[in-house]
């Protein structure tokens, strides 16, 4: 186990770094916005121009520029500072992190509730009318995208601007509150983007779980647990269940590091201040350390919450050893 | 290794391995000291820290026209070896010799001509072919591959009367597995073997899929074929009473070794080896009065993990028989009374052999 | 700078584009500001003291360190917080007053050398808690030079200082042509006779006085973090600790301002009516934020403007909650005039013929945000008149019609060798849009507008940024047609605006803002004449001349004089700094 | 009295290929302590009817079950799921042919035998747990106690069906159902396995249905045997019986076409022609007819009931040859007649056997 | 698709009973058939499938559509339809405006009409890239394992590991300036493409004859040397097309569709890479694979003949998965600004601009919405059908 997880965590070193050169050469040697230009303003000097060339380190070879801009992120855990106002990436992104975080997990939180319950209903009950409307249901979830859901619920249910006034809407991210100082203001302001955003995966995950299910109701175990003579409910809920949900934590790890790497579209929306959003306009503005910052802390999330499925996946199924 | 067969002189082992039956017909294949490891893995560099040693140093000959019979029980290697023998497997060690000729490390190139000539059966009848091609062109496959009979025509007569002289229905060319039975379906395994006719054909366990009712069928067509086509066979099996059918000599492997080599006869008469002896004694009869006169001999606990095998003889945590030489000192495969060849220091004696085996007696 | 979505990235965009002189999103430079010229004067009225207003924004300040703020609402901030030498007036806000200054400068008849006195009595917040000197303006000016303190014009307007470095210095360098012969006199001196002009840049916060005692440490870093303990000289200052780290600073989320306790109001000509004020950040929505100003307390617009359908509630329900504050420019579509076919005037004159400009302006909100313009000089500006006024005159023909005139195109391109009528080239032009609404609404409609004219465009949509940087300001790139440009007013000056925009000589090859790349030999010689015409009614004529010069030569559809609207709060008195377009924080009241 | 007695129980399922007919009017009775073994090829039905009897078959959603199965005083088809329930894994066990899928991956061991008895037992799980432990013992699984706390892909396959047999005879029921029991096994564990089902047999006083394709395995283990073939029961004897005086060509198909090790190489394997049929489109009259070397023209109408032979009432047979006629045929047969020769000797009129070119029927 | 979808290789037989007894008869009906009759039997698989097939309908008459119903073309813009203050104008029957107008007055109606092209452009061709890439990169992984298995599965991962979304943007606003990305002259490639296919023709020919020496076989008959040959025409003929039709400098990933598909494919491809690897890694150690090899098969013979149509079902199933996110992904990346370049009408464009005024004007983000939402469940339900009905576990329902 811990030779597997030195292995992955070094696997996980070598994936960022090559992330980060790709990431590096789209954003560098593709053609954008010249970062240089834009501090020079109008009419700028030229020296003004190889001054703020130098402070951005972009006066160095491009493979210089990358490794200088490595050794602060190893050494120092530096990302840079943004091109556009010099404020450290690092803190930056720290600073929309809990948003972000805030975002996805209360958003998890939701569909977990929802998707699960539901998948297993429409397991046990598969066929029948029950399955059939919840699945209809889910796949109209997961056919619609997440930004057009979003603005048509802030349009029936947002305060401001709703047909029919209920939830916080747009642009009413408290601006001050984290969900530990503010929770209800924070609760209330990120209820519609949570159920939005869970939407569609509360929809995968109920017919993740009624395949799973389905399909573990099938086995050879389920037949010798019903033969022990335990309850229905016993053999559903315990040894059905149990089986089934196991996969489950490999696509909500995933789902859950890609989130937390930013949902843009959800942020977009509902004017979330978070990582995603960060990084769309630092794309739109060619504000290189940002993107560097964000794809990194974006694949890190990725591989990391990866790495922690592939953990916990050992102690759920006591069958894989590492 | 205090293997007397894998003495250092490849020759002088042949005249040991042939001393147990029918010397004379020449060796069509010579397997000596055979080994393959499967290496295990392990740690943040994936070092390689053991191996599962699937055949751990067999040797043995395959004479022209015999039925060899290779037996054990799962895990014991005797898959591996087939896949060795007909090289889709890469040897870690030892030599295996066709004809004469070593084709221990031929390239895949190098042994297009041995394809031709080396055939192989395999066990699952249902994924042993491809669902989506039809049985003419399954059968058709060898000619082919080989370029003969390029001929479209002529090709499809060939194969119709392959299919005819496996006792398959010629107008089924055009169908496509799943439209067999599984007794079919081996049928057609059976043609596509003996398309390119074949010296050798091996046969992976070729029945032990099928229903009770069909394992004769196909039993009878690979006697059949062998008669009329000349066939050496390699017959791998797990269960005694198919190879009792089918196999002129036997060779019982247990852990990646072979543990004794006899003629059937003398193999189901008078086992020498410990665990041949426990095997024979396993096998249920279906003869109630034949059961109940019989002392069954059951072994205790399981075949050992193949990653750490017991130390000398490999049977000796399992063998009734065990004494103390026979966890240092690893008994070689030699002649033992009656012309068996085992690998025992305490071979078998007729007393202890008898009413164990489920014969009648008499 | 901004945080914002996309969908709201066009409301602030085009809040930066109506207030900088340069319609790049968060490019461009400070205004320079000439005496002379007629402005509006209005009378501010006299508010009551008290009470906090709460700004809304979409983003934050880019810095708080004056020698580096570059954004136009980091000014909103400075100008409330800080004293340059001179500033504006709103009640005139054409004149320069003097701030820190304790008068107009002695100028020097050579024009190379200049003197400020600056007032007595004037302190740095805490926990600085001294007088204001002249060494601290000094200080001020030079660190704008160095490396750590990236200043965007310290070298373009104030290069011209004997000593001045040409390139950033490391570490803070004295400047030998800035000396205190006392605390309150500043002396200048100049390589070339550009007093004038000095004069006029001392309205930038380059000026700010900046202790030296105290932020050395900061700016021995690179960059300076004096950006976060920045202390104050005017009424009001971000709320700080005893170190003078910036508490009341929340990047990205709020700044608190509260009164500077040092600040004594008989020096200022700032009232300062409120108590202080909040500026709440991360209103990206432009409509809700709108809608919570129109309909709540206390509130004002900060860097977002209001969208179309907010604006048109606003006019329609909230008349006494908006103010329009001319942005004093033009918004104009830009034609390569060295480009084919471009290069042809008979050509240009039918595009122009052909355009409907009601159409253009209606993608940006219709009458309501200005009127449709026909030249360069907006209404109010000096030559405004002296071009004919609000209509164009009878000899541009093609400019009659807002609506456009299909038929009098044709004629033009039949002139110009396409005998149908329409254009019948077949090359692709190369035309950059913004990718952010409204910019992207209007580019939208001029492609439709150029392809009835039978025009092929290789329509390409970029970041503000980018178009900016990589496009339109690069000659190079081979732009054809740029549909989101505008120039807006410097200073009070024709030369302002007709000079960087049309002037042959202004063409450079990055950052250029001759985005018709017109170099005529007629306009360059009107420039150059105009140029050195000594303010007053001769000038301005020069200057009406060079625009109707400029408009004769057509190289880009003009389509408004926009005027940027401002939103308040039922219970605010709103005065608004035309420098700056945005609410005037030291001149607010609450009713 | 028997223990079990299952009357006219037919299983039959709706498929989208058609209507599987999966059992067939099949009645057996089970004594206590006795063995009865079910024999038959895959697609007999043999698994089905006992699946049925245990009431699982009713999870299935597409089964429907006719007929009457008594055990020990309660009609298990018409018992509600509850009262099903409380037999299960109390009265009746059961054990599968796999005994890996068969047991719950992500349990221990310990845990699962626990289950199996505070499902039925009102004990606290200390209590329950010494029980299973002492159940582990009994099977012969070495450390019981520690192997409890093991998940069952840590034991060997033997070793799980093993636990299989622990988990089934935990509550001490009176009747087990082992399905196919050693089929995935080795022989030598196989013998282990039948020897401990054996042992435990005696020790408890188990009555056992022993399913099994191996003629072998019911040889060494039952008391009576049932042979199944296409759903129905077409022989039943006690075991010594059956394989002395087998009366059924498909019996006796199955003894001469199994390679003995107890039968000489020169002995020949006499195939049975053809293919197990169909479930969904049964042959008609007798399903064997297709395959049977002695079949005529009428066996093809008519079904033959399963009726006691006249000499032998514990023996009951489905064949529409005369007594007479099947006395004749196995003797030849037993004496290495063809069934060619056999039939012609005896005189029974017919075509003959099948060809061997099974092909030709199949489609 | 976060969603794992199940086994698909086929497996003969499949459970009908708890008894685990296949009957041969039931394993014997071909899959083919299985699959029609299951997809006649289900009614909401055939109501998406004639869904899609009106869809496509409307797209390629879109222009006809729009006239017939007397509305205006997409592209046109009216002030007319716009206020005083240029807002939108909502559905107006009487002016034929059914779904109302956008900002620039453009008639929604036939903009949404229109948008089904690009949606469908789009899906096929990024979904037959998708899939054409990761099946050929996955079996090479799968089959061949070793060294290619490493690099492409290393691959995989990272691109997998990159936050895609991400990605997309970069690529596609890196690609969207000027020219577009990936320069390159495309005469000098149609020229590398025409010698290359010449000299693969002739080396074939070649080979053939000289081994047929060689071997002492029969003569290869021209007939096949010909179409050994022929084949090399996929290659020589779109090289021709670019060497003398398209010729000139230019980008390959040129502003617009195309950007929006190469970042589509980009970004999806490891997926399905990824699930044609296991599935080839598992019917490699087939023994119909190994049945192949012991006869002496070439490695391409076994990919050809062998794995590639097992893999059939899976693909098909695959690719009926991969259409609906590939709509979705276009609407997406057009939301967020990089997609089809104005005024081509895009559903996702037109949610984006809807945004802007999506609290006055309704009509202008449902309809297109609408649009998305009902092609992606039509999609996803035929997807779900055929799942079910090329699954040989899938029980009749």
């Amino acid at each position: 186990m811990a030779g597997f997880i030195t292995r992955r965590v070094l696997w996980m070193v070598v994936l960022l770094a090559v992330i980060s050169v790709i990431n590096f050469t789209i954003f560098s040697v593709l053609p954008s916005a010249d970062p240089v230009l834009l501090r020079a303003g109008r009419s700028a000097s030229p020296e003004l121009v190889q001054t703020i060339t130098r402070q951005l380190g972009l006066d160095k070879s491009k493979p210089e520029q990358y490794l200088t801009y490595m050794k602060g992120v190893v050494l120092h855990f530096d990302f840079g500072y943004s091109y556009q106002n010099q404020v450290g990436v690092r803190q930056e992104i720290l600073d929309r992190l809990p948003a972000t975080a805030t975002l996805a997990l209360g958003a998890m939180v939701v569909w977990l509730l929802v998707g699960i319950p539901i998948g297993i209903v429409s397991a046990i009950r598969r066929g029948r009318w029950q399955d059939k409307l919840a699945m209809g249901l889910a796949l109209l979830a997961i056919s619609a995208p997440v930004y057009w859901l979003g603005l048509v619920s802030l349009y029936l249910f947002s305060k401001e601007i709703g047909v029919i006034p209920i939830f916080q809407g747009a642009g009413s991210y408290p601006p001050d509150g984290s969900i530990v100082s503010e929770p209800i203001a924070v609760v209330g302001s990120l209820l519609l983007p949570w159920l939005v955003l869970a939407a569609s995966f509360a929809a995968i995950y109920a017919r993740f779980m009624r395949g799973n299910l389905s399909e573990v109701l099938d086995e050879d175990y389920i037949r010798t647990a019903r033969a022990k003579g335990l309850s229905e409910r016993r053999v559903v809920l315990r040894h059905g269940v149990r089986s089934a949900i196991t996969p489950i934590v490999t696509i909500l790890g995933l789902d859950l590091g890609i989130l937390l790497g930013g949902a843009i579209l959800t942020e977009t929306v509902f004017n979330i201040p978070g990582i995603g959003r960060l990084a769309f306009d630092a794309i739109q503005k060619s504000d290189l350390p940002i993107v560097q910052g964000t794809v990194l802390i974006g694949a890190f999330f990725i591989i990391a919450l990866n790495l922690v499925v592939d953990i916990v996946y050992a102690y759920l199924d006591p069958r894989v050893r590492y | 290794m205090t293997d007397g067969l894998a003495g250092p002189v490849g020759d002088a082992v042949v005249g040991a391995a042939g001393i147990a039956v029918g010397a004379g017909a020449p060796a069509l294949v010579e397997v000596r000291d055979l080994e393959k490891r499967f290496p295990l893995r392990r740690g943040p560099l994936q070092r390689e820290t053991g191996a599962v040693r699937a055949v751990d140093g067999i040797s043995f000959d395959v004479r022209e026209g015999e039925t060899l019979g290779l037996v054990g029980e799962s895990g014991c290697g005797k898959s591996t070896t087939a896949r060795l023998v007909t090289r889709l497997l890469e040897p870690t060690a030892g030599t295996i010799r066709y004809r004469g000729e070593d084709i221990t490390h031929r390239s895949r190139r190098e042994l297009m001509a041995l394809r031709r000539d080396m055939q192989m059966i395999f066990q699952d009848p249902y994924s042993s072919l491809n669902p989506r091609q039809t049985a003419g062109s399954i059968i058709g496959e060898p000619f082919v591959i080989h370029g003969i009979e390029r001929d479209e025509t002529r090709r499809r007569a060939r194969v119709r009367g392959l299919m005819e002289q496996v006792g398959l229905n010629p107008e089924h060319y055009n169908r496509l597995p799943h439209e067999f039975s599984g007794g079919q379906r081996q049928r057609i395994g059976v043609a596509r073997a003996i398309a390119l006719k074949p010296r050798l054909v091996i046969a992976d366990e070729p029945v032990s899929a099928l229903d009770v009712s069909i394992q004769a069928q196909i039993i009878n067509l690979l006697s059949d074929l062998q008669r009329e086509l000349g066939l050496t066979i390699l017959f791998i099996a797990h269960d005694l009473s198919v190879v009792r059918h089918m196999c002129d000599r036997v060779a019982v492997m247990y852990l990646g070794k072979i543990v004794e080599v006899a003629s059937a006869e003398q193999l189901f008469a008078h086992p020498r080896h410990p665990y041949t002896g426990a095997l024979l004694s396993a096998v249920p009869v279906p003869d109630p009065q034949l059961a109940k006169l019989r002392r069954r001999q059951v072994l205790g606990g399981d075949v050992p993990s193949p990653t750490a095998p017991p130390a000398a003889c490999r049977f000796h945590p399992r063998c009734p028989k065990a004494q103390p030489i026979c966890s240092r000192e690893e008994p070689a495969l030699e002649v033992k009374e009656g012309g068996n060849i085992a690998a025992c220091h305490f071979p078998l004696t007729i007393e202890e052999v008898a009413g164990r085996l489920p014969v009648r007696p008499g | 700078m901004s945080r914002r979505s996309l969908r709201f990235a066009l409301a602030a965009c085009l809040a930066f584009a109506l207030s900088l002189a340069i319609a790049a999103c968060g490019g461009g430079e400070k205004k320079q500001s000439t005496s002379g010229g007629e402005g509006g004067s209005t009378t501010v009225p006299a508010g009551k003291k008290g009470g906090t207003v709460t700004v809304l924004s979409a983003g934050d300040v880019d810095y708080m360190d004056p020698g580096q703020a570059f954004y136009t609402f980091s000014y909103q901030i400075v100008y409330s917080t800080q004293r340059a030498l001179y500033f504006f007036s709103p009640e005139d806000s054409e004149k320069q007053v003097p701030d820190l200054a304790d008068g107009p400068p002695q100028i020097a008849d050579d024009q190379r050398s200049l003197t400020v006195k600056i007032k007595k009595g004037i302190k740095f917040s805490p926990p600085v808690d001294r007088e204001v000197t002249s060494a601290d303006v000094k200080y001020a000016m030079e660190r704008a030079f160095s490396e750590n303190v990236p200043n965007p014009y310290a070298t373009g307007y104030f290069g011209n200082i004997v000593g001045a470095p040409d390139e950033p210095t490391k570490g803070v360098k004295e400047i030998s042509g800035i000396t205190t012969p006392d605390d309150q006199t500043l002396e200048f001196k100049l390589d070339q006779p550009t007093a004038g002009q000095l004069y006029a840049a001392m309205v930038m916060p380059i000026t700010i006085p900046v202790p030296k005692e105290y932020a050395s440490k900061f700016d021995a870093k690179s960059p300076s973090t004096y950006n976060e303990h920045v202390v104050s000289t005017g009424p009001y200052m971000v709320e700080n600790d005893s170190s003078g780290a910036l508490t009341g600073w929340k990047k990205g989320k709020s700044i608190k301002v509260v009164r500077n306790p040092n600040w004594d109001a008989s020096t200022d000509f700032r009232p300062a009516y409120l108590d202080g004020f909040d500026v709440q950040e991360g209103n990206d929505d432009a409509a809700v934020a709108s809608r919570r100003i129109l309909q709540g307390q206390g509130l004002v617009q900060g860097d977002g403007a209001p969208p179309a359908q907010v604006l048109k509630q606003a006019i329609q329900q909230y008349k006494d909650q908006l103010v329009f504050s001319p942005s004093g420019g033009t918004r104009y579509i830009a034609l390569n005039t060295t480009q084919k076919p471009f290069d042809d005037l008979n050509v240009r004159k039918a595009v122009l013929a052909g355009f409907d400009r009601n159409a253009l302006r209606l993608t940006r909100g219709g009458a309501a945000i200005g009127d449709i313009a026909w030249s360069y000089l907006p209404p109010n500006f000096p030559g405004f008149a002296e071009s004919g006024g609000p209509k164009a005159p009878a000899e541009f023909d093609y400019l009659q019609n807002p609506d456009g005139d299909m038929a009098l195109a044709a004629e033009y391109m039949k002139k110009a060798g396409y005998p149908s009528g329409k254009y019948t080239g077949t090359e692709k032009l190369l035309t950059i849009a913004t990718n952010a609404d409204p910019g992207k609404k209007t580019a939208e409609n001029a492609q439709a507008q150029f392809e009835k004219l039978g025009f092929k465009l290789n329509f390409r949509i970029v970041p503000q940024d980018t178009l900016y940087t990589k496009f339109c300001g690069v000659p190079k790139s081979d732009y054809a047609i740029c549909p989101n440009v505008g120039f807006f007013k410097d200073f009070l000056d024709g030369q302002a605006l007709l000079d960087p925009t049309f002037g042959g000589d202004a063409i450079i090859p990055a950052n250029n803002v001759n985005w018709p790349l017109l170099d005529n030999a007629k306009v360059n010689d009107l420039i150059a004449k105009a140029k050195v015409i000594p303010p007053g009614p001769a000038r301005n004529k020069a200057w009406a001349e060079v625009n109707l010069e400029i408009t004769r030569q057509a190289p880009a559809i003009p389509f408004v004089w926009d005027k940027l609207p401002i939103l308040f709060s039922k219970n605010v008195q709103m005065v608004a700094d035309d420098y700056s377009n945005s609410p005037f924080m030291a001149f607010l009241s609450l009713k | 009295m028997a223990l079990l007695e299952v009357s006219g129980l037919t299983v039959s399922f709706d498929t989208e290929d058609g209507v599987v007919q999966a059992v067939d009017d099949v009645s057996y009775t089970v004594d206590a302590g006795c063995a009865l073994g079910i024999v038959g090829e895959s697609g007999s039905g043999k698994s089905v009817s006992s699946l049925s009897v245990m009431g699982l078959t009713r999870f299935a959603g597409n089964a429907r079950i006719s007929g009457e199965v008594r055990f020990d005083g309660h009609d298990l088809l018409a018992a509600g799921d509850e009262e099903l329930r409380r037999l299960r894994g109390n009265e009746i066990a059961m054990i599968f042919q796999d005994p890996l899928s068969s047991l719950h991956p992500f349990f221990r061991v310990g845990d699962q035998l626990v289950e199996a008895v505070r499902a039925h037992r009102d004990v606290s799980r200390a209590r329950a747990l010494d029980r299973a432990v002492e159940m582990l013992g009994l099977v012969g699984i070495p450390e019981p106690r520690r192997c409890a706390s093991c998940y069952p892909h840590e034991f060997s396959g033997g070793m799980r069906q093993r636990v299989m047999i622990a988990m089934g005879l935990i509550n001490e029921p009176k009747l087990l159902i082992a399905d196919e029991p050693t089929t995935a096994l080795d022989v030598t564990v196989q013998a282990q396995i039948l020897e401990l089902l054996a042992r435990l047999q005696r020790e408890l006083d188990t009555a056992i249905v022993l399913i099994t394709h191996d003629l072998g395995v019911v040889a060494e283990v039952t008391d009576d045997v049932a042979v199944m073939y296409a759903g129905r029961i077409v022989e039943q004897a006690p075991t010594e019986r059956l394989f002395a005086r087998p009366q059924h060509p498909y019996t006796w198909g199955l003894l001469q076409s199994i390679p003995r090790v107890d039968h000489r190489r020169d002995e020949p394997l006499v195939p049975i022609p053809g293919r197990p049929p169909s479930l969904i489109l049964r042959p008609s009259g007798c399903a064997f007819h297709p395959r049977c070397p002695y079949v005529q023209e009428h066996h093809k109408r008519i079904v033959p009931p399963l009726e006691p032979l006249a000499g032998d009432p514990a023996h009951s047979v489905a064949c529409l040859l005369a007594e007479e006629q099947r006395r004749e045929l196995w003797s030849r047969l037993r004496a290495g007649a063809t069934p060619d020769e056999a039939r012609a000797a005896v005189g029974v009129p017919g075509q003959g056997a099948p060809v061997l070119r099974e092909g030709l029927e199949a489609g | 698709m976060s969603t794992g979808a199940p086994e698909l290789v086929q497996d003969v037989g499949g459970g009908i009973a708890p008894g685990r007894e296949t009957s041969a008869e039931i394993a014997a009906r071909s899959p083919l058939e299985l699959f029609w009759r299951r997809v006649r039997r289900d009614r909401v698989t055939l109501a998406s499938a004639l869904f899609i097939l009106g869809l496509v309908v409307v797209a390629v008459f879109a222009g006809q559509i729009v006239d017939l119903v007397g509305a205006r073309p997409p592209n046109e813009q009216s002030t007319k339809f716009l206020d005083e203050f240029g807002s939108a104008s909502g559905p107006d029957f009487a002016a034929h405006s059914y779904f109302g107008t956008d900002g620039l007055g453009r008639d929604v109606f036939s903009r949404t009409l229109y948008g089904a092209r690009i949606s469908l452009e789009v899906a096929i061709i990024s979904t037959f890239l998708t899939v054409l890439i990761g099946v050929v990169l996955g079996v090479i992984a799968g089959y061949f394992r070793g060294w290619a298995d490493t690099l492409l599965s290393r691959l995989m991962d990272v691109m997998l590991a990159f936050p895609v979304l991400l990605l997309a943007l970069g690529l596609g606003a890196a690609c969207s300036f000027g020219q577009g990305c990936v320069q390159m002259s495309f005469a000098n490639v149609g020229q590398v493409m025409v010698v290359f296919g010449v000299a693969g023709a002739f080396l074939v020919v070649g080979w053939r004859l000289l081994r047929a020496r060689g071997a002492g076989d029969a003569r290869p008959r021209a007939a096949e040397l010909a179409a050994g040959a022929a084949a090399w025409l996929v290659v020589i003929v779109p090289g021709l097309v670019l060497w003398l039709a398209v010729g000139g400098h230019g980008a390959l990933i040129t502003p617009g569709l195309p950007v929006v598909i190469f970042v589509i494919v980009i970004a999806s491809w490891p997926y399905i890479a990824r699930i044609i690897r296991g599935q080839t890694l598992s019917l490699r150690e087939k023994e119909f694979v190994e049945a192949a090899k012991a006869l002496g098969a070439s490695d391409r013979r076994i990919m050809f003949r062998h794995i590639l149509p097992n893999l059939v079902a899976p693909i098909i199933v695959y690719t009926t998965l991969v259409i609906p996110t590939t709509i979705l992904f276009e609407a997406a990346l057009s939301f967020l600004g990089v997609g089809v370049q104005p005024p081509t009408a895009s559903w996702g464009a037109m949610i984006s601009d809807a945004t802007e005024i999506f609290d006055t004007a309704w009509w202008y983000m449902t309809f297109p919405g609408l649009a998305l939402v009902l092609t992606v469940l039509a999609f996803n339900l035929v997807g779900d059908g055929m799942q079910d009905a090329l699954n040989p576990k899938t029980r009749g329902r």
